[in-house]
């Protein structure tokens, strides 16, 4: 409750700070904005910017800090007498939590006076019961110590609260102070502002490296762990994929990679071709009135949830393709799970993510490409192919790198569609399993959680990384190289 | 804030039986709902070993016992306390399509010499030769052998295997063969009965039984491998088989006449009884007579309740929050 | 190749084969109407100038007579162009081969985003006009040549098209579009970003296009039409005002506009 | 030059007959040919591409319609304040009630039958579903309504509702335990006299989950709201971030190893499998951050973490296709880099942005995977939310994560049950990228 | 508001003092040395003009000026330029803020995708140089007036910019670009793909921006470049052959490859 007042508060001071920072700006010249370095919004946005923005940190920090700061200072009062022999800390502390938090909402309702929470004692009340009143529910009666913790939490976080409070907007006040004085006609408010701007800018991009580190740690840990009961030789070398539950299990990744890359490699070939030929039809050769149909009709098939096709290729493609390549003909597949199966329902999936996008990029190649070629007498389809496609290469390169990262991540399909068989062939009609699949078999499966077979989930996830990351590499490689001819 | 709900996860397996007692709990008590998350015994184990307090859960789901690794992470963790609560059997049925070949009688041994990688033959171990049920067994239809088990995550595995492929190995005195007269050690000899072919006869299901039926969908000749209370609610299209002459059924099982099946378990951290609100009395709802007893809504699905005894034990031991060292 | 017709076909300029045909053409952009009611015939193997004030529709004009307004969606034509006594918007008309036949050279130049080599290369390729990667580059210097620009650019055939200057883009335009040795060429303020010299290499090899061809430049230079051409048309406001001999616009015109137009009255 | 040209082109003679435009040469009508097929190409991937769309919406509607409906049982009971008491002192309270509603239905079978067979109360129940709890929440809330007669509308157990569709014939039945081919004959009688109706089931849009033996009270509303705040997480968060990171990757960040280490980075983070990212959601957010389990916020962080490589590698793929003139003509009249890109190139990209985030968001509604390590896929019957941070922090689960429990349930109704889902799924789905489409219409332009 | 000053300026053209000034300048593309040592002195209130063979640097050169330089990956500068006194490759300038004083015209017209009203609106838009619509719209009109293309578009001012003639998209990037007010206009080739009529308003233009500004205007007309500069510059293969008063150079140059690139002789 406080903190959306207090939320609104720096709001609205953001709001008063770009009103007085234009106006200070402006009456400066006279009203005459040519005379200032910047455009008067400017001048509002950089005193906004430092009001809001040291406000919020400073709130966001505290908000965070403060529970642990309490937690901290409570705890180290329960130490000594009242951690209950068979109890830790932290369990103590969330009765603590539960019973502060409980007392608040008493008084909140109004079943309880400020006071008496402040004065209450286990003697004399039945504390869960006065509570229970309120509608909290408590998993067990109220020691003294417990009760005199939760009324020292309280306190501590009152006085927490009132502190953030005040410090909070007197930080705004002071950079509405600040940015307001700066408001001369002088200063370079733009480049203040747009500084702001691009260190937000700045952050953004820096989500993506924090993503790739908590992956990896998130990762790390227990692949060594797993290195440390599993040889890492048999792991990277080994031929063989058949866990088991005696131990002796045989955790070979490269079937797994194989299959993983056979599979996406089925997939591309049937997203990439269908998805580039939509695309351009999508763009070059469909009215308009087709074009808004199809397209956005097209970007369903990336909302269908994937085990709509896990089902569609067990059900529906396995049994077609087992009766045109079965046994009754030319014998090639034995079951209707295979490589293949699940390729073909992958690739359907990924038509949208190579169509659409490739779809707005090859728009967005300029008319004057299209009239100089065809200029020279080309066809509507040497234009696409050797003028519109190269120019648009890459953000078409781009959205099939999408799609093939997709494939290499998908499960549901591979579970249905591929069959679970680990192993390395060069048959697409056999069946066959993904690294994807089999994390997350391991990982959600009945094997003991400290045992290979379930540490090796976390080492398949750090491998597939760090290959999809050297495949990665070695497209950006390709797509400099290629690029460079261009622009 | 403070977390209202019981929050538990684990074993798909026995998440079904957990779903009809939340919702019956959430419906007949004061306590909110509890939340019960799938992902399966392992992952429900280690998150349940990741220490105590609010942000962990308070009960794991397991289609097995937990293994001495476990409670070395989870004491190691803090989880020093643990309550273990058996809730019945789970009886392992092998089932086809009601409209395929007549499978209605199955032995281990049957299972054994039709799934094994390697059989013994003249002293030796040869790839298994058999293509067909009938040559097997003369008196099983004459299709291809297409069955389709429990993948390796699966804790029904190892049943599959122990009782049904190890146990016809040595029906079919092949194990003896392999000990006796091919000089294997016991541990390999076992290995090698309940190593299973690759060559496509028999597929690995890693999903739910839900996809071992979509795939007999889609392969009339297949058999599979299925949960009691799986097949007795689709006996509309499967057709169950015996297994050493018994019928699959709750009764069956309780008696030990069935010979697959293995039981069902949830664990409780005792630290959190007390802690989190309607904890206890979750568990105490769960092995209710009225609950998990052979009347229970839980029997009536498809658990196999406990025998008598074994009920009072585990509801004492719930009332007295026995934990597991505490009763070795 | 030009060349070696040249004393034969010499004679034969002024001859009166009319190539293209126009008859009340109207086009409108959406609802702006941009050509009114032009009737024009434009001879074979003659350079026509087009002159007029800026917007007057001279460039989309051009664009009729091989249907690239085609490409723009809120274009609309009406009225009859005949190339060789064929209507080029009959139904059976394939306008890859009527672009094939009547090349173009843009207004603002717009190289591909390949290789010098492969911009010019480009139309001899889909034509088919090279039997083996020998001759193509022949065909590809030559058109360079023709175009003014082979000294500039041969040592860099390679680098890409988009990163020369302006003058240079233009010229390579010029030769891109000679390359496909298409009958009639339609060139829009080709030499607009050339200096003095390149412009007069341009005009020499308009001259030499039209022994064989049918030429049709837009310039806004008086000089430059005068130069080059033997018939000019002048619009004004979308209409054709005036269409004559070129000696006979600049030295007695028949429409005060076109007379105020090119003693520099209006624009 | 003219020897050497003379004999690359010998077409050209002075006299030569110029190529008529209307018969068409041999070149020609060959690409021509090849443009016929090329587009036939583009005709026939769009076609393939609506055609797996229909069929794929042809058997989700095949198989999830009947999701929609119901059989019920109507009946009217009268419950004594003793009845009340009694069933309100049992552990198992609902069933109490059922067992109160099973007589009522027995009796009146046995009253109006023709005497000779008695209606055993066992397979009153067995056609039945769950109907406890709805008879005991409305007592629960009208203890007036004690001693009169009630009307009570609750569902019948979904194999009668399977046996009514068509799904289930009487052979069929031979081995089932849950209901029996005699039962039938009950059935039809309940159907004449018209206490069996087929009904459309609102639970099932707006109810919560339900047990595994009570697929008649199985809904998904609460997991739409679920879905709901996730993908509101997800949209507030992964846009705005992910068109930020773009621009400064694409427009301003020099270009380094740094970046080029950021854009390897970032088009792998796209091909880590999803449940990867619920270890770290669950390393993170959880434990980490302590944020509760089971929470649409937790789950919306997850998704919008996954999201971000889709939105950021489209982004920066159609800023690269806007043209540099543009950003030199803004950058000539005095405008900064940052004007430039907002004002101009942004507008441009727009399109594939918008593209980027349907799919996005898209791939994030539909995932499961994720969810699965941060506590929402499982039993998490909650209801509603009573505000937005309620909505975001309480457990709640979420449609795919709904649908994916269902499907993985024994009972077939729950099949269809999932399949039902997936159309409520699709219609979010559409409904949330409605708004984006027609956007991105708005800004399709091309010069 | 240039208008206003008219009188009072006038009479101080011809002094000299200097706007501009640069001193060993080299560009390169890549490994591609297109500006060779170039050392020149631009007069305030003056118009100079570039001269020079197609391909010689004059607009890498121009682009030098306001760096406009900075946005191509593969160009290099190297040595100084300053305005006013201040190197402009320093690092505290502003880019942002010397484009804006600094405008110029590109040698292809490069319109915003909006409507023609805001392709002009946009720049004082972001300057503030409007404090309302109503005044706003007084310096659109302004612009397009003195860009000479006013009427043609009055009626059209919605309609998208990349709609227009070349000639038409010219002077709109013309008045584009004057209404931003800079001090220095920096004009590529700015009459190209104007008629006559047209170009001697632009001329007319920069005989009034001179007034107050410094002009540099590239151009291929020798007739131009004497008509409106004072002061030219000639340059070749990316050297600064000669600079002096126009009149010079054009009857007197003192290199021989001027002389013979104004008559015509070298390209
Ligand atoms: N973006 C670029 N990348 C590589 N080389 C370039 C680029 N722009 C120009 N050049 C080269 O630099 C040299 C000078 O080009 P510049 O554009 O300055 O010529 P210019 O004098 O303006 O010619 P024009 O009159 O034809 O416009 C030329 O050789 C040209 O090919
Ligand atoms: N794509 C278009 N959309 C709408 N109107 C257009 C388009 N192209 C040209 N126009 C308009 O049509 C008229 C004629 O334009 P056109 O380009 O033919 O002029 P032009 O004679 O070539 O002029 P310039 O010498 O300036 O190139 C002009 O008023 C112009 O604004
Ligand atoms: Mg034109
Ligand atoms: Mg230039
Ligand atoms: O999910 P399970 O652990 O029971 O296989």
């Amino acid at each position: 409750m406080s903190n959306t007042l207090l939320a609104l508060i720096v709001l609205a001071l953001g709001a008063i700070g770009y009103v007085i920072g234009r106006q200070r700006a402006l009456k400066a010249t006279d009203g005459d904005q040519r005379k200032l370095h910047s455009l008067p919004s400017y001048y509002g946005t950089n005193v906004l910017l430092k009001t809001m923005v040291p406000a919020f940190l400073l709130m966001l920090v505290w908000l965070l800090a403060q529970p642990i700061v309490v937690d901290r200072s409570v705890r180290a009062g329960l130490q000594d007498e009242s951690v209950r022999q068979d109890r830790s800390v932290s369990l103590v502390m969330t009765d603590v939590r539960r019973v502060a938090n409980g007392l608040g909402i008493a008084v909140e309702q109004g079943v309880m006076s400020r006071d008496e929470a402040r004065s209450l004692d286990t003697q004399s009340t039945d504390v869960r019961a006065r509570l229970g009143e309120a509608g909290v529910a408590l998993g067990s009666d109220v020691t003294p110590a417990v009760l005199e913790a939760a009324q020292q939490y309280r306190g501590l976080s009152g006085t927490g609260d009132i502190a953030r409070f005040a410090l909070v907007v007197a930080l705004a006040l002071a950079g509405l102070g600040w940015g307001v004085r700066e408001s001369t006609p002088s200063f370079r408010a733009r480049n203040s502002v747009e500084r702001g701007i691009k260190s937000l800018l700045i952050l953004a991009s820096c989500i993506a490296i924090l993503t790739t580190i908590g992956i990896v740690l998130s990762l790390v840990f227990n692949t060594i762990e797993f290195f440390r009961i599993y040889p890492a030789r048999d792991f990277f070398l080994s031929t063989t994929w058949s866990p088991s539950f005696g131990g002796g299990s045989e955790l070979g990744i490269l079937p797994l990679l194989w299959g993983t890359l056979y599979i996406s490699l089925i997939a591309l070939l049937v997203a990439v071709p269908i998805g580039l030929f939509a695309a351009v039809y999508l763009s070059e050769y469909a009215s308009k009135r087709v074009r808004s149909v199809a397209k956005p009709a097209i970007e369903i098939l990336a909302g269908i949830p994937t085990i709509v096709y896990g089902l569609f290729a067990l059900l529906t493609i396995g049994p077609l393709l087992l009766r045109v390549f079965g046994d009754d003909t030319v014998g090639w597949m034995d079951g209707g799970t295979a490589v293949m199966t699940a390729g073909l329902a992958m690739g359907i999936m990924l038509i949208p993510f190579v169509s659409s996008l490739s779809d707005d990029v090859i728009n967005a190649v300029p008319q004057a490409m299209r009239d100089g070629s065809y200029g020279l007498g080309a066809t509507q389809s040497e234009t696409i192919k050797q003028v519109i496609l190269p120019a648009a290469l890459p953000g078409i390169v781009g959205a099939i790198l999408l799609a093939a990262s997709r494939a290499i991540g998908e499960t549901m399909i591979v579970v249905l569609g591929a069959g679970a068989a680990a192993r390395l062939s060069l048959n697409p009609f056999e069946a066959m399993t993904t690294v994807t699949a089999k994390i997350v078999s391991q990982l959600t499966g009945d094997a003991d959680f400290s045992s290979a077979e379930a540490l090796v989930a976390f080492a398949l996830g750090m491998t597939l990384f760090v290959v999809t990351l050297g495949l990665n590499v070695l497209a950006l490689y390709i797509v400099r190289k290629y690029r460079e001819q261009y622009e | 804030q403070s977390r209202e709900n019981v929050q538990i996860a684990g074993s798909s397996t026995v998440l079904p039986y957990a779903t009809i007692v939340a919702e019956a709990f959430g419906e007949n008590t004061d306590f909110p709902t509890p939340v019960v998350e799938s992902g399966g015994s392992s992952t429900g184990l280690s998150r349940f070993c990741e220490g105590v307090g609010e942000g962990t859960i308070d009960v794991a789901n397991a289609s097995r016992a937990i293994r001495d690794g476990e409670v070395e992470t989870c004491a190691s963790n803090g989880v020093e306390e643990i309550i273990e609560v058996r809730i019945g059997y789970d009886g392992i049925v092998f089932a086809s399509q009601q409209s395929g070949p007549e499978f209605t009688a199955f032995e281990p041994s049957d299972w054994y010499q039709a799934l094994a990688a390697n059989l013994p033959q003249d002293g030796e171990m040869a790839s298994n030769p058999n293509s067909n049920w009938s040559d097997v067994n003369g008196d099983l239809p004459d299709v291809e052998i297409s069955a389709f088990i429990p993948g390796t995550r699966h804790g029904t595995r190892e049943v599959f295997e122990e009782n049904v492929l190890l146990a016809g190995c040595e029906e079919t005195g092949a194990y003896d063969a392999m000990v006796n007269d091919m000089g294997m050690s016991e541990d390999d000899a076992e290995a090698a009965c309940m190593e299973v072919r690759t060559d496509g006869a028999s597929v690995d299901i890693d999903g739910d039984y839900t996809e071992t039926l979509a795939r007999l969908e889609s392969n009339p000749d297949g058999v599979g491998v299925f949960g009691l209370a799986f097949y007795e609610n689709n006996t509309d299209t499967l057709k169950v088989a015996t297994m050493s002459g018994v019928q699959p059924s709750t009764e069956t099982i309780a008696s030990g006449e069935y010979p697959v099946s293995r039981p069902l378990f949830f664990y409780i951290k005792k630290a959190h009884i007390g802690v989190i609100p309607g904890l206890k009395e979750y568990a105490q709802f769960f092995m209710a007579d009225e609950i998990a007893g052979p009347d229970g809504p839980l029997s009536n699905y498809g658990l196999v309740s406990l025998p008598e005894g074994e009920l009072d034990e585990v509801q004492q031991r719930i009332e007295n929050e026995t934990t597991m060292d505490s009763q070795s | 190749m030009y060349d070696a017709d040249h004393n034969r076909t010499e004679n034969r300029v002024g001859q009166t084969d009319i190539k293209i045909s126009a008859k009340d053409v109207q086009v409108y952009y959406g609802t702006n109407h941009a050509i009114k009611d032009v009737s024009v015939d434009i001879q074979d193997k003659t350079v026509t100038a087009f002159i007029g004030p800026s917007g007057c529709g001279k460039s989309t004009f051009l664009r009729c007579i091989n249907r690239m307004n085609d490409t723009i969606d809120i274009a609309r034509m009406e009225g009859l162009i005949e190339i060789d006594g064929e209507n080029i918007y009959d139904k059976r008309v394939d306008p890859v081969q009527l672009r094939a036949k009547v090349g173009m050279v843009f207004q603002k130049p717009n190289p591909f985003p390949k290789s010098i080599y492969d911009n010019v290369a480009y139309g001899p390729k889909i034509h088919g006009l090279a039997k083996n990667k020998a001759e193509l580059d022949e065909i590809v210097e030559t058109a360079l040549r023709r175009g003014a620009i082979w000294d500039e650019v041969k040592d860099r055939l390679d680098a890409p098209g988009t990163g020369l200057s302006g003058g240079q883009q233009q010229r390579l335009c010029i030769a891109r579009a000679v390359a496909t040795e298409p009958e009639v060429l339609l060139m829009d303020e080709p030499c607009s970003a050339l200096d003095p010299i390149a412009t007069s290499q341009v005009e020499e090899l308009i001259d030499e296009l039209k022994q064989n061809y049918s030429v049709v430049i837009v310039t806004h230079s008086m000089q430059q039409a005068a130069r080059v051409s033997q018939k000019t048309a002048f619009f004004h406001l979308g209409n054709l005002v005036e269409y004559d001999d070129t000696e006979k616009i600049f030295t007695n015109p028949q429409d005060s506009r076109t007379e105020s137009y090119i003693t520099g009255r209006i624009g | 030059m003219t020897d050497a040209t003379a004999g690359a082109t010998p077409a050209v003679d002075p006299g030569r007959k110029s190529k008529s435009i209307i018969t068409t040469d041999d070149n020609t009508r060959r690409r021509n040919r090849a443009e016929k097929r090329f587009q036939y190409y583009g005709i026939a991937a769009i076609g393939v591409g609506v055609f797996f769309l229909l069929a794929l919406t042809f058997s989700i509607l095949r198989s999830g319609l009947p999701a929609f409906t119901e059989t019920a049982v109507s009946l009217e009971i009268n419950l004594s304040q003793e009845q009340f008491d009694e069933a309100e002192s049992k552990l198992l309270k609902t069933g109490a009630y059922e067992q109160l509603f099973v007589q009522a239905l027995q009796q009146q079978l046995n009253a109006e039958g023709e005497g000779d067979v008695e209606v055993e109360e066992d397979a009153v129940g067995r056609i039945m579903g769950n109907v406890g709890s709805e008879i005991r929440e409305f007592y629960l809330a009208n203890q007036d309504q004690l001693g009169a007669p009630v009307t009570f509308n609750v569902p019948a157990s979904s194999r009668v509702d399977r046996y009514l569709n068509g799904g289930l014939s009487r052979e069929s039945l031979a081995e089932s335990k849950f209901l029996t081919p005699e039962d039938l004959d009950i059935v039809d009688r309940l159907v004449e006299a018209g206490t069996l109706t087929n009904v459309i089931d609102w639970d099932f849009i707006t109810g919560t989950d339900s047990g595994v033996d009570n697929p008649g009270g199985a809904g998904l509303g609460a997991s739409v709201i679920g879905s709901f705040f996730m993908m509101l997480v997800v949209l507030v968060l992964s846009l705005p971030i992910g068109v930020a990171a773009s621009i400064y990757l694409e427009e301003f960040a020099p270009q380094n190893k740094l970046t080029d280490f950021i854009e390897v980075n970032i088009s792998n983070l796209a091909a880590v499998p999803s449940i990867v990212y619920g270890i770290l959601g669950l390393a993170v957010f959880i434990q980490f951050a302590g944020l509760p389990q089971s929470a649409p916020l937790v789950g919306g962080l997850v998704l919008t973490l996954m999201t971000l490589p889709t939105i950021i590698i489209s982004t920066r793929a159609s800023l690269k296709s806007v043209p540099p003139s543009i950003r030199s003509a803004a950058l000539g009249v005095g405008a900064s880099k940052m004007q430039s890109v907002f004002h101009h190139v942004l507008p441009l990209a727009m399109p594939g942005i918008l593209t980027g985030t349907i799919i996005g968001l898209a791939q994030a509604l539909g995932e499961t995977a994720p969810l699965l390590l941060i506590g929402m896929v499982g039993y998490v019957a909650r209801g509603y939310p009573d505000g937005i941070v309620s909505g975001l922090m309480d457990p709640n689960s979420a449609m795919p994560a709904q649908i994916y429990t269902w499907a993985a349930r024994s009972d077939p109704a729950f099949y269809e049950k999932a399949w039902g889902g997936i159309i409520i799924l699709l219609v979010f789905l559409l409904a949330m990228n409605a708004l984006a489409i027609i956007l991105r219409r708005k800004f399709e332009r091309r010069w």
